[in-house]
């Protein structure tokens, strides 16, 4: 029996990252076993719920490790579990997979850590490109207080200068903020601002988007990918998220992606299981979750052993794994293994995603 | 009109009334003298239904009175103004009035306020202030005048007379007297053992929880027993 | 200057939702000194039962008046089966059990609806009200007006009827108040109907602007604590000039000077009108004598 | 020599005069007792003197220095010391606790000492007890000692106020209405440990209702009505004046108790 | 006889300490048994401020913040050892104490409540937005004690775990040692006392708003000390140590144990500490149980674990 280990945070400030995430590894594992498992061995779940919060993920990464035994963990929704996770499984040398964006995670490499998100550096790059092609030079950041959102602001800030643009207004707001209009109208009327940025994730980004509208600011909009997801048009509103856009992954476009593209049976399969079971349109998120599970058990099967040292060998020589979010392709130095490709530049076209050419 | 019988009573697993025995007749005033300590208190609050009562009946006006709410037994004509006063401190005066006639909603309500006004004039300079802020005699005379507003058959008065001036003293045990010819009946526990039993019909001795010696009031204040333990002549 | 006005504009809404928080706290608060933290859930729950009742395809507003209903019944059974049964106990262990009840029905919810984040339309469209260069939701003016009628409701009901001042006798001294013949335990219940329907159709009337969880509870509540608190605990002028003023705080710190530190600007305000008005703006002081 | 002695006295609550120009001063082993009707600004005048409320106008000055308007824990260090109308007892604390807490001043130290529980600490705590045990039999609540102090009743809490303020050891002490909720016989008992203490050296001021107690223990007593002194003299003096029976004594109750 | 009262629950405590480690089926229990530890100290400091004071601070996790961001920048920006950190930590926590505790301390109950949440919270903001120190929301390393290492080259070789679980059941008891001993001493008294009737207190010659304050800091002091303990161990830190829960999460430990008792606290700590590690069996029911078992036990036995259940087995012997 293979025995992999979660702690997600499936409750607290993180919880409709962690919700998702936890239920597509449920989805999966029941799917694998009833499939055989991995080189005929069943696969046992062990999944805690972390609340969000660093050190109880860093008591149930000790469980899972010490007192579960298993031997690999997948999780950390967000950048602070997955530092008090990583600590505990480089010290067990333990493979584990994070699910969280900030690219600390990876960089510089440690020998047992993954991940599966892009990270929120090279979402900044994605979005400054798309920028830098439409001219813009000149542009106001409004970022969320979160990890998520101070981690991006923070990497948006260090790369913006490779792309000639100025960072002109930078405003933060609070997750749990109900009104951004005062921080969106310095931005406003900031000296030649062209367009906005709004790293974030939650209900922030659409009380953003909504304040946007209601404000009447005509500049574009871009979001991260910590919204990706069609709840966030619903929650924006229609009208307010229009022309609104943002670096996601295949799985938002699924039925857009043309049938050359490799990811498309993936990311269909992933979101039709996942609707079917769940009753609810998949996000971003739970691909992450998809992706780090995929890539364990690609590399127990390529090892043909559940070895912890066995396994992360393996993870290190993924190659061409095709997940929700991209195509991985890892090597010593890059825990992450995708590049920008992976990234589709999205657009809210008529209350749904289109993919900017 | 109120019967006591067997009347036992604790805080917490402690026993504080050893089965009381006490009647009062209607129309009379009975007073309970006590050392402190000896549960006087204790039985005015199961009286008023604030403490549990463990084992024993209380009947009022023929009805078991042993397990009705607190709430509910002024509407059957039990009134009592508490030791410690227990005035609304963070109300204003008029308002802890008004409270006492919690129950009522007709125009009887303002004429027995200005009755309280004139028994005690002070309450009616005070009428708007917090009443935590009246002294302590001011605040025993709103106890008493809060309890009157209940338009009570049945007064249960938790020494009445505590901290107040021995002119408005003399007035209180005339109050009480007044209420006696207009039918009210009285409960009266107090240290002014003098005083009380001079206005009582009769009276009861309470000693640790339990009552030792009962009767006329005129026959315990000749009492020589009770000349020494609470008269102090 | 229509920048100015844009920021008061925004601090008045959210200024405004902290009032409605603040208002649900004076009633239980008036009725029994605890300080409820658990009527941010009830704030939640008028969101989302409303939320779950609308996309079950009922009117919006049979949604919101189910949920205001529901939520007061929560209320009634959190007293019944919760407060009453622990009369007598120390008033921390009263809060304790608010806090036990606000991560249980967190738990309820999280169980009974889902985690995902929802809202539902403005009652009167998406479109702002344009005035002298800023604007304003028409969804802000509902929650304005909403906190201004309960505002007006509850100063009423506590300086104008006898219910209401038994209201405050209860807390004021529970014994003395049975002895006069109220029914504490008719009170208490009443008030935490009160209270729960109160934050209820709070939920429900800021819903469209912040959007709800089954978690928001919480930062709403903690906010309309402050805001209580400032105002003066137990006043419903207090909460309800506390949370405008805290909302406006807020916005003008995040307009003038830092959006980070915004919450920092407001709680050193609070910290200062405390230093020199310790019971708030309009708190009243303990009149206890020695 | 003089202990206490005040100059001039008043205050004001919402415009209404409570105390107003009230002098008047009391000597070692001196008892002096304040009486008048309910409201006359007795209490207040207390509170004034202790510290609790800040005097509008006047001067108080203890041992000749000049004290007015110090806090209450100030005061307690000159000496003075006092018991409350309303109870002030430490609920949450047994009997004993509560008497020993008045040897405060005595008892603490260095908060370090405390902490690590050194042998200083250890013998001041020891010794305030043991005084505590004794005044609590002075005030007949040895028995009670162990018990929490919210489960006594009325009575046996003022005599316990007594003990506590006692405790300290005061120049000055100030009662109030220590006999209120006793019976003739509990009175009595409380008349004589006053007196022990007075002729201890002690200045005792003394508000009570209970006239048979203030006329046999007074050395001087002090008329206040409306907040302001409207007669001062022996016992025999005052209870004559024809102001203070009209006032505060009735024409009956003087005797009522006879 | 109180005396020996205090020794029986500190012998008790360290036996306790010291005997479950022999039934521990793996290491994850010692991390279990140190984050209690841990929690333990901290509440034990609320005992002091709430339990003895009768003062209430929903700001107390902002000390933790402080004593474990101590540990993890002071090494670094100005090469502090570990070790000196902490006692770092908590000198800074214990002059912060001291400056917010002055003014703040007038205030009384709920205002107290919320201008402590104020100081709490603007702490978390600083380790939130100062980026460029903190590393913000996502929290920062902390270094390693080196005192393992050292145990190790004298020949005492224990777990990371191992060795966590017997430096915070040290901590513990002697914060609990401490906390016991000013309890009956005459401080503890007069903290008591005010917590009584602060009128009366003045007038026995306390110093009221001093005894007051030396209580605040001697709580921060503890709660510095937990947060430097947490910091160390987890060798990670988020600004959540600072946070609004987590300083409720420590009055909730001291109330649902008795917050007038040290074992009482510590009850409070460990239930609160182990119920989330048992209910993980329940999933998704988790948080609903855990509000239910915080109901009853405040409904059940009102005056927390410990005060009550010792007045039930003592009024049965009356
Ligand atoms: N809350 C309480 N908890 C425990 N015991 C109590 C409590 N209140 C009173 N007692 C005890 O009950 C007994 C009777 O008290 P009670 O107050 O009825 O006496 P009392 O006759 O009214 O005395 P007093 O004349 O001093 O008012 C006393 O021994 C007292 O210590
Ligand atoms: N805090 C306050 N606010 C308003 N009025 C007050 C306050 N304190 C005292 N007073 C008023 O001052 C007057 C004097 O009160 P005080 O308590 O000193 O009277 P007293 O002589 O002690 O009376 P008693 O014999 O009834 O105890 C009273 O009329 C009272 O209402
Ligand atoms: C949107 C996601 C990349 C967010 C990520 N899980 C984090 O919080 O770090
Ligand atoms: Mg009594
Ligand atoms: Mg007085």
């Amino acid at each position: 029996e293979i025995r992999i280990g979660a702690s997600v945070s499936s409750t607290g400030p993180a919880a409709f990252l962690g919700d998702p995430e936890a239920k597509t590894l449920e989805m999966m594992v029941e799917d694998l076993n009833a499939k055989g498992g991995i080189n005929g061995e069943q696969v046992e779940l062990v999944l805690y719920d972390d609340g969000g919060d660093a050190n109880k993920a860093r008591t149930f990464a000790t469980r899972l490790i010490e007192d579960d035994e298993v031997q690999a963990i997948v999780g950390g929704s967000t950048t602070g579990t997955t530092m008090a996770i990583l600590s505990v499984a480089e010290d067990a040398e333990i493979p584990f997979v994070s699910l969280a964006g900030a690219i600390d995670i990876i960089q510089p490499v440690k020998t047992f850590t993954f991940k599966t998100p892009h990270t929120d550096r090279m979402a900044c790059q994605k979005i400054f490109t798309d920028m830098q092609a439409r001219g813009f030079t000149k542009v106001g950041l409004i970022s969320g207080t979160d990890g998520f959102g101070a981690s991006m602001q923070a990497q948006c800030k260090d790369v913006v200068g490779d792309y000639g643009i100025e960072i002109v207004a930078d405003e933060t707001y609070d997750p749990k903020d109900a009104d951004m209009t005062a921080q969106l109208t310095k931005i406003k009327n900031a000296d030649g601002v062209q367009a906005v940025l709004n790293p974030g994730f939650g209900q922030g980004p659409a009380i953003v988007t909504r304040n946007y509208r209601q404000l009447g600011i005509e500049l574009p909009l871009y979001q991260s990918h910590g919204v990706a997801s069609d709840s966030f048009i619903e929650l924006a509103g229609k009208d307010a998220a229009e022309g609104v856009r943002l670096p996601g992954t295949a799985l938002l476009v699924a039925g857009l992606l043309p049938e050359s593209d490799p990811q498309k049976p993936v990311v269909t399969e992933y979101k039709a299981a996942y609707e079917a079971k769940y009753n609810q349109p998949v996000s971003t998120f739970g691909g992450y979750a998809h992706d780090g599970l995929a890539l364990v058990v690609d590399a127990i099967t390529r090892a043909g052993s559940a070895e912890p040292a066995a396994i992360r060998d393996a993870l290190e020589a993924t190659s061409g794994l095709v997940g929700t979010t991209g195509i991985y392709t890892m090597s010593p130095e890059d825990h992450l293994g995708l590049d920008l490709s992976a990234f589709r530049m999205l657009e809210v076209k008529d209350g749904g995603w289109t993919i900017v050419e | 009109m109120l019967t006591v019988e067997g009347l036992r009573s604790r805080y917490g697993r402690i026993e504080v009334l050893h089965g009381i025995d006490l009647h009062v007749d209607s129309g009379e005033i009975v007073t309970v003298v006590g050392a402190n300590g000896a549960g006087k208190t204790t039985l005015l609050r199961c009286l008023s239904g604030v403490q549990p009562v463990s084992s024993g009946t209380i009947t009022f006006r023929g009805e078991a009175m042993t397990t009705v709410p607190a709430h509910r037994r002024l509407a059957r004509g039990l009134a009592q103004s508490p030791e410690g006063r227990q005035i609304f401190t963070n109300l204003s005066v008029e308002e802890n009035l008004r409270l006492g006639a919690f129950l009522y909603s007709d125009e009887r309500v303002g004429k027995d306020m200005e009755d309280a006004f004139q028994m005690f004039p002070i309450l009616r300079e005070k009428r708007n202030l917090a009443a935590g802020g009246l002294s302590g005699g001011q605040q025993q005379m709103l106890a008493m005048a809060r309890a009157l507003m209940g338009r009570p058959s049945c007064l249960l008065l938790d020494e009445p007379s505590m901290g107040l001036a021995p002119i408005i003293v003399a007035q209180i045990f005339d109050v009480v007297k007044s209420l006696k010819a207009l039918g009210v009946t009285v409960l009266l526990v107090e240290q002014n053992a003098f005083g009380a039993l001079k206005i009582a019909d009769r009276g009861y001795v309470m000693e640790t929880g339990q009552i030792t010696m009962q009767g006329p009031a005129a026959e315990l204040i000749a009492d020589p027993r009770i000349r020494e333990a609470y008269l102090g002549i | 200057m229509s920048e100015l006005l844009q920021f008061v504009f925004s601090g008045m809404t959210v200024g405004a939702v902290y009032a409605l928080v603040a208002l649900g706290f004076t009633i239980i608060f008036n009725a029994s000194g605890v300080v409820n933290f658990a009527q941010g859930e009830f704030v939640m729950l008028g969101g989302m039962i409303t939320v779950f009742a609308h996309a079950s395809g009922l009117p919006l507003p049979l949604a919101a008046l189910i949920a205001v209903a529901v939520t007061a019944a929560v209320g009634v059974a959190l007293n019944r089966l919760a407060i009453e049964p622990a009369r007598g106990a120390p008033v921390v262990s009263l809060i304790i059990i608010t806090i036990g009840a606000s991560i249980f029905i967190r738990g309820a919810s999280q169980l009974v609806f889902d985690k995902q984040i929802h809202s539902f339309p403005a009652f009167s469209g998406d479109d702002p009200i344009h005035v002298l260069g800023a604007t304003i939701l028409t969804q802000s003016l509902w929650v304005i007006g909403g906190a201004i009628a309960i505002f007006v409701g509850l100063w009423l009901f506590f300086t104008k009827t006898l219910l209401g001042r038994a209201v405050l006798a209860t807390s004021n001294n529970r014994l003395a108040a049975q002895l006069v013949g109220i029914n504490t335990k008719f009170v208490m219940t009443l008030s935490f109907a009160l209270s729960a329907a109160i934050g209820a159709l709070g939920g429900v009337l800021v819903t469209p602007i912040t959007l709800t969880s089954y978690d928001v509870g919480l930062a709403l509540a903690l906010k309309g604590f402050a805001a209580a608190m400032l105002g003066g605990m137990g006043n419903p002028k207090g909460a309800f000039v506390g949370g405008l003023l805290l909302g406006l705080l807020e916005a003008l710190t995040a307009g003038y000077l830092s959006s980070q530190y915004k919450d920092a600007a407001a709680f050193i305000i609070i910290l200062a009108v405390l230093f020199f008005m310790p019971q708030g703006l309009f708190g009243r002081k303990s009149t206890d004598r020695v | 020599m003089s202990l206490l002695e005040i100059q001039g006295l008043g205050i004001s609550f919402g415009g209404v005069r409570a105390v107003n120009d009230v002098s008047f001063s009391v000597k070692q082993g001196e008892i002096v007792s304040v009486i008048g009707p309910n409201g006359a600004g007795k209490t207040t005048l207390f509170n004034m003197i202790s510290g609790v409320y800040q005097p509008g106008a006047g001067s108080v000055a203890l041992s000749g220095e000049p004290v007015t308007g110090m806090e209450p824990f100030r005061l307690a260090q000159r000496g003075l010391s006092r018991t409350f109308q309303n109870l002030q007892i430490f609920q949450n604390m047994t009997v004993l606790e509560n008497a020993v807490t008045g040897f405060h001043l005595q008892e603490r130290g260095p908060v370090l000492a405390d902490l690590f529980n050194l042998p200083g600490s250890r013998r001041r705590a020891r010794q305030a007890e043991e005084g505590a045990r004794a005044l609590l039999a002075r005030v007949g609540l040895e028995r009670a000692a162990d018990r929490e102090a919210g489960s006594l009743s009325y009575g046996s809490l003022k005599r316990l106020e007594i003990a506590r303020a006692l405790a300290m050891q005061p120049k000055v002490l100030l009662l109030d209405e220590p006999a209120a909720g006793c019976n003739a016989v509990e009175t009595e008992e409380i008349d004589h440990l006053i007196a022990e203490v007075a002729a201890s050296g002690v200045a005792i001021l003394l508000v009570e209702h209970d006239m048979k107690m203030v006329m046999r223990i007074s050395n001087h007593i002090v008329v206040l009505d409306h907040g302001e002194k409207i007669a001062e003299g022996a016992p025999a003096e005052v209870s004559r004046n024809p102001d203070v029976i009209a006032a505060y004594l009735g024409t009956e109750a003087e005797h009522a108790d006879g | 006889m109180r005396i020996s009262t205090k020794y029986w629950t500190l012998l008790f405590l360290a036996a306790l300490i010291a005997v479950t480690p022999f039934f521990f089926p793996s290491g994850y229990y010692f991390r279990v048994g140190s984050l209690l530890f841990v929690n333990g100290l901290a509440v034990t400091g609320i005992v002091i401020l709430t339990g003895y004071a009768g003062q209430i601070s929903l700001g107390h996790a902002g000390f933790a913040g402080i004593g474990g961001y101590a540990c993890a920048l002071a090494p670094v920006h100005w090469g502090v050892p570990p070790a000196l950190a902490v006692v770092l930590g908590a000198a800074v926590s214990g002059v912060l104490a001291y400056l917010v505790g002055r003014p703040i301390l007038r205030l009384k109950g709920y205002y107290l409540g919320v201008a402590s949440l104020g100081f709490g919270i603007l702490v978390a903001m600083v380790l939130n937005n100062e980026r460029a120190l903190t590393r913000g929301p996502d929290g920062i390393e902390v270094p390693d004690l080196g005192l393992r290492g050292l145990l190790k080259d004298w020949g005492l070789n224990l777990t990371n775990g191992e060795f966590w679980y017997v430096v915070t059941g040290i901590c513990l008891l002697i914060g609990a040692w401490i906390a016991l001993n000013l309890h009956s001493s005459p401080t503890g008294r007069a903290l008591r006392a005010l917590h009584g009737s602060e009128v009366a207190a003045g007038t026995v010659g306390i110093d009221v708003a001093r005894v007051k304050l030396q209580a605040f800091v001697i709580s921060a002091i503890y709660a510095s000390v937990a947060g430097s303990l947490l910091a160390l161990q987890n060798k990670f830190i988020t600004p959540d140590v600072a946070g609004f829960l987590h300083s409720v999460e420590m009055v909730t430990m001291a109330v649902l144990g008795g917050v007038s008792s040290v074992p009482g606290a510590i009850l409070g700590a460990g239930v609160l500490t182990l119920l989330p590690q048992v209910l993980t069996v329940f999933a998704e029911y988790e948080q609903l149980i855990l509000g239910l078992v915080m109901m009853l036990v405040m409904i059940f036995l009102p005056e927390g674990l410990v005060p009550s259940i010792l007045r039930r087995l003592r009024g049965r012997d009356e």
